[in-house]
């Protein structure tokens, strides 16, 4: 078949992340493979830093991009995207027991956190920025870090990973507070390709939908959530 | 590609508040630092291991691990204990300020330490010699003659180290600080348009750096000015003849 | 003790790319040094402007861009020259070599000031005895002035090497898997960090007292008077 | 002070090198007023004995004793003997003027900040009043037009004029002087020579290291031959240089003219 | 080549330093086997005429013929002339041995490795033909057990000898020396006598800055005195020492002695 080579950062737990061998699993790279054997196609996936993502794609040092990104307005210019292949969703999280009103008017005084460049970041400056102080991290581990430390009184994170932490022993003691935030833009997440690539494009909406159709997605979301992230 | 003026235009008066931050959090840690960098240095180069011995531990520590860890753990690592989010340090290490502040001091303090230690050590042996004939106590001799001395011949490695700083600085923003870096990146997040903002803190970067090494140029001219003698050298073709 | 949950070998994987890196960037950041503070003592007013430039430039801007620049850059630059001839596939330009040339550019700046300062601390009287035995300037320069310089330069290249040492992380934007990232990707599978953090600067601190014994080494080597004995 | 008291006693002082022993026992007293000229041929110990006075090199073994003050000495690492008491030993040693071989100006300063710097700091003297002595030492030695210039900037001979009124610029009862005349043109010498007959005249006490035989048989009241490491011969300046008892000295004296 | 061929010439030497302007206009020429003593006092421009010839000092003005080869020179920036031909410049260097007045010795070198440097590197002798040589020479000089120590575990004098020895390594037709006796003993400026003597014998040039009257005596052919950077007076020793025509002179040589 055709050889494709995907990329994916790997380190973003529980879509993309490195086992203990090296090798890349997680969501995002479950997806691709399926997208892979689906299409019949010869495929290596790659470990690629995300600071260096986008560029990497327009240098061709890759064909597509499957690590969890967002599609945006910006990007768009910069790069094409398929169909999304799951949509994201927005909570508060916060420690466990305390009371936590995630109305505007009972937040107000606190200090919340997000990862900089995320719609959660963006959510907290836009929607809550003129009633709580709002502290931004360079990735969402340090969010949770800081609010295990008690800097941070609550912070607002994509919700898939954050469950995933919530699993974890560092996560014991939060959860999840008030309903799914519901944003203006839904956060849909597609494979990033090169504009101009419209025949590769094809090809990948095409493998989604049938994985989406013959169970096999399902399968996947299944080993990670208990719910259907699609 | 088109060249957004505007954002940058606009953003503009943000990124000086974030350099002016980043020129703050230099400049405390840079003179802290420096304070601290002297006498580790002289004990460092004394002759007595027992004297030498915690001063070699603190610069190998500092200049050993990566700042960015040595961040991590001051600003993270410590919150992970109880007993100091009770203890009155607290109030001081909640702070990120004074996270990057105490990293960014001690850090540079180390890399000072191991270039003035150098420096100290390149004083001919006959100059101090003849500070000691004239029955100066070692004090008298250490502010007169060896500091002096090795400031002059350590000022563009200090230079060097200083402009590192600067720019190693950047790693306030991964602890919430609002400095030039941080600043940059929370302005593009919500402006993507991270070529012009980049590009732009780069060259507000640049001009502050330009800035500290004209400054140094400056003060070794003045330092050194009994070098004024020497001649042009350069191996590689062109020295004098 | 420490539980790397068997991500140690991905970590030791890293320890070897640093080391790589650190010491073949060393090389020609050394030569870039050389090359810069002769021109710096130059006579020609040009040269001397030419180095200025390279020093201020390359010292002012953060060591990620000048690492983006060689990488995209040059590959785009490259592709370009080829498809000019028709070739219009990914030529992809080694990402070794891209981050080498990116660190010791970076580390030849800052050895400009340092060797600098050594030449110009050794008496003129070692130049001009040399010269008048008829030693031509380059001879002069590397068996007379360049031994004595290597003494007065240790210390400061000792601390630029430790710089170059942790400087290598940077290059993980163009998929070159260091420590550092390495115990990022750790980290986000197991949400430790502290325990990957310290490992890493463990690692550190074991390659800086290689480092460091080396420097003392060299200080001794290049110091044969203080060996003589009777 | 009588005219007799005195002002430096060396007792049985011993150095060495690893295991070159350069210095084998010496012994030596000079009186307030005495000039002593050391002579020995090159590599015999001289710059090392004057060396050991003010214990810029550790002796093995020995005492130094001056104006009847003991330097208090005590055992060191390798053998070698340490100052027991740094201040007293810092007090002694601003009473000893020495002058090195190779000048040792510190090229950071200017010549005329060379010459203030110990008169300012360890004397206290105000500003002024070391100028004031600065400049008269530098126009008697003859360089007072180059008192803004850096040591690098003047020929050798200059140097040594520079090193001499750095010394002097304390007013030390006790001088050392290495060679003081080894960069210097016969007219200089004079010059050098009337200064030192007026510090000895001062009754200040000088011990000189030098070569140059017409200067050490008409400046000096004793004549020490040193000769691998010891004290070969001693005496007032006819006889070692008329009448030497050694045939080693003898040799010697009989190579110069 | 015969005796009386001219082995070196300077025409009109000009060289100032900023405003200062050391030497005026100096012309001399020496033969084969001559040994010109330069006299004069501190600061008349001796070494920086000494210098000039060798191109250690660009001149403002004049030439340097060396063994009837005119050194090509031009003019540089700052109104100095620089060599036209740098392999002319190297070579000719090679040719002249030069004795600096502070030795500037190679720290970093053993005293061997000092001596066979240039033989090997400019010469192109091989290391045994150069080491030989160089033995040779440091018995001459006294100082064979030293070839492993490095310079600074010497004392002055043996310092000098060292950098006697390293510009005979090269064997040159012209020597220029600085102060070449100025911290050695009677004895040993004796042996350096005896070494410039046989030089002299064996048809070599000599210069020779120097403030040991006794020796330019001895040893010269033609005595010139420098003062203010002209030549006062320049003859056979005897005239210039016992009947000097300038006033100049005759003061300076009463002081001596
Ligand atoms: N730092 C040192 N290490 C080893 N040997 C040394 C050192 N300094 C001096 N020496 C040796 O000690 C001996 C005496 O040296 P010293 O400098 O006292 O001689 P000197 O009598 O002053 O000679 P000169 O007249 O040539 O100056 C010499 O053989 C010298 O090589
Ligand atoms: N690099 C320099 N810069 C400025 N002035 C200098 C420099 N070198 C020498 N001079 C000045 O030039 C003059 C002549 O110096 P030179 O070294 O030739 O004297 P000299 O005759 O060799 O004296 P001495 O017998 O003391 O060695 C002196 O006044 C000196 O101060
Ligand atoms: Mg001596
Ligand atoms: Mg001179």
């Amino acid at each position: 078949g055709d050889k494709i080579r995907i990329a994916t950062e790997g380190a973003y737990a529980p879509f993309n992340m490195k086992n203990e061998q090296g090798e890349l699993v997680g969501f995002d790279v479950e997806i691709a493979k399926a997208l892979c054997a689906e299409m019949k196609a010869d495929c290596t996936i790659v470990e690629q830093d995300w600071d260096g993502m986008i560029p990497a794609l327009k240098g061709r040092k890759f064909d597509a991009i499957v690590a969890s990104m967002s599609i945006t307005e910006d990007r768009l210019k910069a790069i094409d995207f398929t169909d999304p292949y799951y949509t994201n969703a927005l909570a508060f999280v916060a420690a466990e027991g305390k009371a936590f009103a995630t109305d505007k008017a009972s937040l107000k005084g606190k200090t919340l956190g997000a990862q900089r460049a995320t719609i959660a970041g963006q959510y907290l400056e836009d929607e809550l920025g003129d009633v709580v102080t709002v502290k931004l991290y360079d990735t969402q581990d340090n969010a949770y870090l800081d609010l295990a430390s008690g800097r941070l009184d609550g912070l607002v994170s994509d919700k898939f990973p954050a469950y995933d932490w919530l699993r974890t022993d560092a996560g014991k003691g939060f959860e999840f507070k008030g309903e799914t935030i519901k944003t203006e833009t839904v956060d849909k997440i597609g494979i990033g390709i090169r504009h101009g690539e419209a025949e590769l494009k094809a090809k990948f909406n095409k493998a989604l939908k049938a994985i989406v159709e013959n169970g096999t997605y399902e399968k996947i979301n299944a080993q990670y959530f208990p719910f259907s992230i699609y | 590609m088109n060249w957004d003026w505007d954002v940058i235009i606009k953003y503009f008066p943000k990124l000086m508040e974030g350099a002016l931050l980043t020129l703050e959090l230099v400049t405390i840690s840079g003179l802290v630092g420096m304070l601290i960098a002297v006498p580790v240095a002289l004990l460092r180069a004394s002759d007595k291991p027992w004297v030498r011995f915690l001063p070699f531990c603190f610069i190998y520590f500092f200049r050993g691990t990566p700042l960015l860890i040595q961040i991590f753990l001051i600003y993270y690592g410590a919150s992970q204990f109880e007993a100091v989010r009770e203890s009155v340090l607290w109030n001081i290490l909640k702070e990120p300020y004074w996270c990057a502040i105490i990293a960014f001091t001690l850090n540079t303090a180390a890399y000072s330490a191991e270039l003035f230690r150098g420096a100290i050590q390149a004083i001919p042996k006959g100059e101090l010699e003849a500070a000691d004939a004239f029955g100066m106590n070692w004090l008298l001799k250490t502010r007169r003659i060896v500091l002096p001395r090795a400031f002059g011949i350590a000022l563009p490695a200090y230079g060097n180290e200083v402009v590192l700083m600067l720019k190693s600085s950047a790693l306030a923003s991964t602890i919430t600080l609002l400095d030039l870096t941080g600043m940059a990146r929370t302005i593009q997040a919500r402006t993507y348009t991270p070529v012009e903002l980049f590009t732009a803190a780069g060259v507000i970067y640049l001009v502050m750096a330009a800035v500290v090494i004209g400054l140094f140029r400056f003060m070794e001219n003045r330092f050194n000015r009994y070098q004024y003698y020497k001649p042009h050298i350069d191996p590689l073709g062109v020295e004098k003849q | 003790m420490i539980d790397l949950h068997g991500f140690g070998h991905l970590l030791l994987a890293g320890t070897w790319v640093t080391i790589k890196l650190a010491l073949v960037s060393l090389f020609f950041g050394l030569i870039f040094g050389l090359l810069g503070a002769s021109a710096k003592l130059s006579k020609f007013k040009l040269l001397r402007a030419i180095a200025t430039a390279y020093t201020t430039l390359i010292r002012g801007i953060p060591e990620l861009l000048i690492v983006f620049g060689i990488y995209f850059g040059g590959s785009a630059l490259v592709m370009a020259v080829a498809s000019v001839f028709g070739y219009d596939e990914y030529i992809e330009i080694n990402p070794f070599m891209a981050g080498v040339a990116a660190l010791s550019i970076a580390f030849g700046a800052y050895a400009t000031e340092v060797f600098r300062m050594a030449i110009i601390s050794i008496p003129q009287g070692q130049w001009e005895s040399a010269q008048a035995l008829g030693m031509t300037r380059g001879k002069t320069f590397f068996r007379i002035i360049l031994p004595q310089v290597w003494r007065v330069a240790l210390p400061g290249l000792g601390n630029l090497f430790q710089v170059l040492l942790k400087d290598t992380a940077l290059v993980s934007v163009v998929g070159l898997q260091d420590v550092i990232r390495q115990a990022t990707t750790a980290i986000s599978a197991t949400k430790e960090p502290f325990t990957f953090y310290l490992a890493a600067a463990v690692i550190y601190l074991i390659l800086t007292a290689i480092a460091t014994g080396a420097t003392l080494w060299m200080e001794r080597l290049t110091n044969p008077q203080a060996r003589y004995k009777g | 002070m009588s005219d007799t008291s005195i002002a430096l006693e060396l007792v049985d002082i011993h150095k060495s090198y690893g295991s070159l022993e350069v210095l084998k026992g010496v012994s030596l007293q000079a009186n307030d007023g005495d000039v002593i000229s050391i002579l020995g041929s090159s590599g015999s110990g001289k710059s090392t004995l004057l060396r050991c006075i003010n214990l810029l090199e550790k002796p093995a073994k020995g005492q130094v004793i001056i104006g009847g003050e003991n330097l208090q000495l005590k055992a060191g690492k390798d053998g070698e003997m340490i100052a027991a008491d740094r201040k007293q030993l810092e007090n002694m040693r601003s009473r000893i003027g020495f002058v090195f071989q190779n000048f040792n100006l510190w090229p950071h300063k200017t010549i005329l900040g060379n010459i203030i710097e110990a008169p300012m700091n360890v004397l206290k003297q105000s500003r002024e009043q070391a100028v004031a002595r600065a400049e008269v030492l530098l126009k008697k030695v003859g360089l007072y037009e180059k008192r803004n210039a850096y040591p690098g900037n003047l020929s050798g001979g200059q140097q040594q004029r520079i090193a001499i009124a750095r010394a002097l610029a304390m007013d030390p009862q006790v001088l050392l002087f290495d060679e003081p005349t080894s960069a210097l043109d016969p007219e200089l010498v004079n010059e050098v020579l009337s200064v030192m007959r007026e510090l000895a005249e001062e009754g200040r006490t000088m011990l000189i290291v030098t070569h140059e035989m017409r200067f050490a048989r008409e400046v000096s009241s004793q004549v020490v031959f040193l000769h691998q490491g010891q004290i070969e011969e001693i005496g007032p300046p006819e006889q070692v240089f008329e009448n030497p008892k050694s045939q080693r000295v003898r040799d010697f004296m009989s190579s110069h003219m």
